[in-house]
């Protein structure tokens, strides 16, 4: 078994409308220093696959497919073998 | 069984005492378990169950009074509105997104149990002042999660109410009311009949969220109040379960339903077999569960949100798990109804719990605590009035009402809300009451929530009269006749004799209300213990109402229509400043007992509205309450920017009561100067005392005082005050 | 003609589309489950409002992978015509039926309020009916509504006349005051490039009864018939 | 300055109605050996602080004030220092 750990972020490019309400949020609480808030999903997939190799292409499939819409987002993943 | 378990789970050792006598045998740790979550104040109603049977709860139009999941009012064309209002303080003063967004998800439920289609949403938000940093972080919150799962399911939130008191900080307030639309044959009620029907548990699956919740609701919070794990409102299995129970009751394939709230699986199996005259064998180990090895007493007492326990006819069993499918739902058929009146719970075939199911219902004890009227009475009762400063310049006193949190405009909140789904609503947000059309039919329905507790708190039976006929009033303005109502009875603990004074005091006075305005109770909630650190709240006693309009178009709304249109007062005005929101905020004083209410005077000025309305005499309505009179014109004059001139004549009043007073029964108008004379008539025969004290036009409100210019705004300034009231304190 | 509204489950603008197409235009329609692998019968499919698999992980990104979405991809490609509205818009973007992607508005919050639409291109069937430079009053009511394309993109849709409604204020300018979610270009609706698959995210369908305030959002329906008798 | 990557994700035992909800949409979607897919939250924050030290407990700070709604989610992070 595998567990992918995925950070999804809006594209640099594009306005974050959740950070921007944190940054405010904090500023308002009296944080200075505080430069910027970027506020993305983090998915954990735990699934089956016969090794690293066949893994990595699963999440690509699932994160393009499914999980991400790589028109406005970016992602990047991290695998980790765990015990079935 | 050691006094500590049974004290640990907020037994008394009479209670322990007497479930040894229903069993006649000492109870295991599931059995105490159960009895523990169903005699609590929120399940049993203990404390509230013998003053409650006062209330008016009969009418010809009343199909379902108090004791089903929602009370149920016929409305004609062989349709019926089914209403209730819930609270969920506690969880939202813990994690307030989802407290409030599971709070709106059980009353729905409530709703569509009964058979009906939830139309409407609606809210009462108490809180804190918006200065301090955690309450603008609750308010915020429960607003996002009121709309997060309102929004989602695709019910509109179409009205509701929102004041700010520092009574609140440690202990909000979030009542949610539902309104749902039936066909009077399918109705359906929470009752187990039909020896040998299969018992179907059916929606989400249990996990181990919200054990303890119905205790969690009946204790006071303080630091050391250890919450129940929270529960995730899951709004999409939600709609499932509704469209999928829906379909089920309209095709007729239920004999029984009930949603699982507080209590879970045990509140749902005992108040259906006993409702029934009936018991039930539950296997546990049918139970699908979220999480892998959950014991018996997890599993009876969680309170995972989105289930539904379902009785049906065994021909029908298969057909019902088969729409459950089809709608993505699991259901698994879980039990059978008994006729021995026990409930018998096993875990793989071994009897785990056996209990009558009436011990856990019916049977709880009923307590008749002692009252003692409060000694702050004493202190608040006196209002001298020459002790009071009249203001010297009215205008920045108006400016400053607008802005008030409790008085400015709610649309920073409503607007997050959808209040336009199911293309119904003909009055959103932002009025006296909304109002809804019925599809298919030429009716409507008017809806509102209203309490000002300020009032409750300085007289608790006048103050809850009041809340009644302010809803009323409500209704009435926006065209409506008033129908029913359904409360939310929010107050401190039933154990000190001052708030069980409050609390008898209040349930008579919106009795006495109801029954001269003809508005029986057909349901509602009571939350005790909504202390924080020792201090209660003020009595907060909600009254949902509903409405009925014949024909919806027939609706009418605060805002003036046109210019040269005569604004007209309804209503006698007093020397009553007792408990105004000009009072507290300009004065600093909580004080004096609030407005008399002539019940009997109030009647007549709702037939007089309301035929003035019918027949089309008038433009616009608006009845007075917090601000009073400078407050509600202004009000007025927002919704198409159109001033006014107001001329007043004093007589022997303050100015401030004149402009700020709060006196009760009055309304203001506006219509085209022809049709005075046949408003003048049904004033007449009515004896509703008719002024007419100005004219709308311009671009400014102009209120003159004895000649003496008192108000003198742009409608625009007046306007952003009032706007800005709420967004100005956050980020 | 006969319109078909797409049940996705979580799906609310269903029931509202439904009354809308049989009560008030009195046109024939049907509901399409999500599980349904055809879509033969029908002439307009209509993806509705709300919240599709209760807008969770992105709004429509799980309804696009409904069962029934193959066949609404392959009527679309046959030219049949498709309408996406809010959520349905949504769902029409993550199946890649229209360009770009909608994401949380600019303020972080849902809203519901009316909006004035400016017609920019009447040559659609969806807009025939309509003229260009005509300001429509049309609700919305989303969280998602934030329209997004890089500029490579916009610069096409604009030369294809794939934009077909945006923003505006009452003057009729289109603008950031007047734009509820920040989307690029103050874009409120766009079509492919044939013209047959049209998403937008205020709903026409609340604003098609005078007693509702509105019956602007008629026209986008009546336009719809009208195309439809053209072509027999 | 410093960056934080912060990951959140519901406790363990309360329900996660959008990891459920993909579940069912990648069952759907034929695939099978998916086991469990959980949605949380991941955020950059980029401030100042003096040191590590000093970093550390600002995340903490932010997370517990504003960021992390600690009665239901846990989170983890992850500090890096960057160029202001
Ligand atoms: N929490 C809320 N949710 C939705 N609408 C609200 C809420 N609070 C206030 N409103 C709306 O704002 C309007 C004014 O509320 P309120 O000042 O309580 O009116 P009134 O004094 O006439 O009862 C009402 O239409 C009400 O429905
Ligand atoms: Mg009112």
């Amino acid at each position: 078994m595998w567990r992918a750990e995925i950070k999804v972020l809006l594209k640099p490019s594009i306005l974050d409308p959740q950070g921007q309400a944190a940054e405010k949020a904090l500023a308002t609480m009296g944080y200075t220093g505080v430069d910027r808030v970027r506020v993305g999903k983090y998915l954990e997939v735990t699934f089956n696959a016969p090794d690293r190799t066949a893994a990595e292409a699963k999440v690509q499939e699932l994160c393009n497919r499914l999980l991400v819409n790589t028109v406005i987002e970016d992602y990047t993943y991290h695998l980790v073998e765990v015990a079935p | 069984m050691r006094p500590e378990d049974w004290r640990k789970l907020g037994l008394r050792d009479d209670e322990y005492d007497r479930i040894k006598e229903a069993l006649g045998r000492e109870p295991n740790h599931l059995e105490l378990g159960m009895f523990s979550v169903m005699w609590s104040e929120h399940c049993s109603y203990k404390h509230s169950k013998a003053v409650l049977k006062t209330f008016p709860t009969t009418g010809p139009r009343v199909l379902q009074g108090p004791g089903e999941n929602a009370g149920v009012v016929e409305i004609g064309d062989g349709l019926a509105v089914c209403f209730k209002i819930e609270s969920h303080n506690h969880p939202s003063a813990v994690e307030p997104y989802q407290g409030a967004a599971t709070g709106a998800g059980g009353i729905i439920r409530d709703i569509f149990t009964m058979g009906a289609r939830p139309i409407a949403l609606l809210n009462s938000l108490r809180f804190g002042p918006l200065t301090d940093e955690r309450v603008r972080y609750l308010f915020a919150q429960v607003v996002a999660g009121i709309a997060g799962y309102g929004n989602r399911i695709g019910i509109p939130t179409v009205g509701g109410e929102i004041y700010f008191d520092p009574c609140y900080q440690g202990n909000p307030l979030v009542n949610a009311m539902c309104v749902g639309l039936l066909k009077t044959d399918q109705l359906r009620l929470g009752k187990a009949t039909g020896i040998g029907n299969p018992v179907i548990l059916a929606g989400a699956r249990t996990g181990r969220d919200g054990m303890g919740g119905a205790s969690f609701a009946s204790v006071e919070l303080s630091e050391e109040t250890q919450a129940p794990d929270i529960q995730v409102g899951d709004p999409f299995t939600e709609k499932l379960l509704l469209e999928a129970c829906l379909e089920l009751i309209g095709r007729g394939d239920v004999e029984g339903i009930q949603d699982l709230g507080a209590a879970g699986l045990t509140c749902a199996v005992s108040e259906m077999a006993s409702r029934g005259g009936t018991g039930m064998e539950i296997e546990l180990a049918k139970v699908p569960c979220r999480e892998e090895g959950m014991t018996p007493y997890e599993i009876m007492l969680s309170e995972s949100q989105e289930r539904m326990l379902l009785v049906v006819a065994p021909e029908k069993e298969a057909k019902v798990h088969a729409v459950f499918k089809r709608w993505g739902l699991t259901s698994a058929t879980i039990g059978r109804v008994t006729e021995d009146g026990m409930l018998r719970i096993r875990m793989h075939g071994a009897v785990v719990a056996e209990i009558p199911a009436r011990s856990l219902t019916e049977d709880a004890p009923v307590y008749h605590p002692e009252a003692k009227e409060p000694t702050y009475l004493k202190s608040t009762a006196d209002l001298p009035l020459a002790a009071i400063a009249e203001p010297a310049d009215y205008d920045s006193v108006l400016l400053k009402l607008l802005a008030s949190p409790n008085l400015a405009s709610k649309e920073w909140v409503w607007r997050q809300f959808d209040y336009l789904a199911r293309t119904s609503t003909l009055v959103g947000p932002g009025s006296d009451a909304a109002v809804i059309r019925i599809r298919g039919t030429k009716k409507g329905l008017a809806l509102t929530a209203d309490c000002n507790s300020r009032y409750v708190y300085l007289d608790p039976y006048e103050g809850a009269k009041i809340a009644v006929a302010e809803a009323a009033r409500n209704i009435v303005c926006s065209g409506g006749e008033p129908l029913a109502i359904t409360d939310g009875l929010n107050f401190g603990s039933p154990e000190k004799p001052e708030i069980y004074w409050q609390f008898r005091q209040a349930v008579a006075g919106i009795s006495e209300a109801c029954r001269v305005l003809e508005t029986p109770v057909t349901g509602g909630n009571v939350s005790f213990y909504n202390e924080a650190n020792g201090e209660a709240i003020y009595p907060t006693p909600i009254i949902g109402m509903v409405g009925l309009l014949e024909d919806a178009t027939q609706y009418c709304t605060p805002s003036f229509k046109a210019a040269g249109d005569l604004v007209v007062l309804l209503g006698e005005t007093y020397d009553e400043l007792g408990g105004s929101e000009y009072l507290a905020l300009i004065h600093g004083r909580v004080q004096g007992k609030p407005p008399a209410l002539d019940l009997a005077k109030e009647k007549a000025l709702h037939r007089t509205v309301l035929a003035a309305i019918r027949q089309g005499l008038v433009r616009s309505a608006h009845d007075l309450s917090e601000g009073g009179l400078a407050v509600a014109v202004a009000e007025c004059t927002f919704g198409n920017q159109l001033g006014a001139v107001v001329e007043l004549a004093r007589g022997d009043l303050r100015t401030d009561s004149l402009l700020f007073g709060e006196s009760q029964s009055r309304v203001v108008l506006s219509l085209p100067p022809e049709k005075l004379p046949a408003l003048q008539t049904l004033a007449a025969q009515e004896k509703v005392p008719l002024r007419v004290i100005g004219r709308t036009g311009g671009d400014r409100l102009q209120i003159f005082v004895d000649g003496n210019r008192s108000i003198d705004r742009s409608v625009a300034e007046l306007h952003t005050a009032w706007q800005e009231g709420i967004p100005c304190h956050l980020p | 003609m006969k319109f078909g509204v797409i049940v996705f489950p979580g799906s609310s603008g269903d029931l509202d589309l439904y009354h809308l197409i049989k009560d008030v235009l009195e046109a024939p329609v049907d509901y399409i489950w999500h599980e349904d692998t055809s879509v033969q019968g029908f002439d307009c499919l209509i993806l509705p409002g709300g919240s599709s698999y209760g807008s969770y992980l992105r709004g429509g990104a799980l309804a696009r992978h409904s069962p029934v979405m193959a066949a609404v991809t392959a009527f679309a490609h046959r030219g049949g015509l498709v309408l996406g509205i809010a959520d349905g818009f949504q769902v029409l973007t993550e199946a890649g039926l229209l360009p770009g992607a909608l994401y949380t508005n600019a303020g972080g919050r849902f809203h519901c309020h009316s909006t004035t639409l400016r017609v920019e291109n009447p040559d659609t069937p969806f807009t025939r009916n309509l003229h260009r430079n005509q300001l429509l009053s049309i609700p919305f009511a989303h969280g998602e509504g934030n329209y997004f394309v890089d500029p490579a993109t916009l610069q096409q849709l604009e030369e294809n006349g794939q934009i077909v409604f945006r923003y505006a204020d009452e003057r009729g300018q289109p603008s950031m005051e007047a734009n509820p979610n920040g989307s690029v270009s103050n874009i409120a609706g766009v079509c492919n490039k044939t013209r047959n698959v049209l998403g937008m995210m205020p709903q026409p369908e609340r604003a098609g009864e005078a007693v509702l305030g509105s019956t602007d959002g008629l026209a986008i329906f009546l336009s719809i018939l009208k195309y439809w008798e053209g072509r027999q």
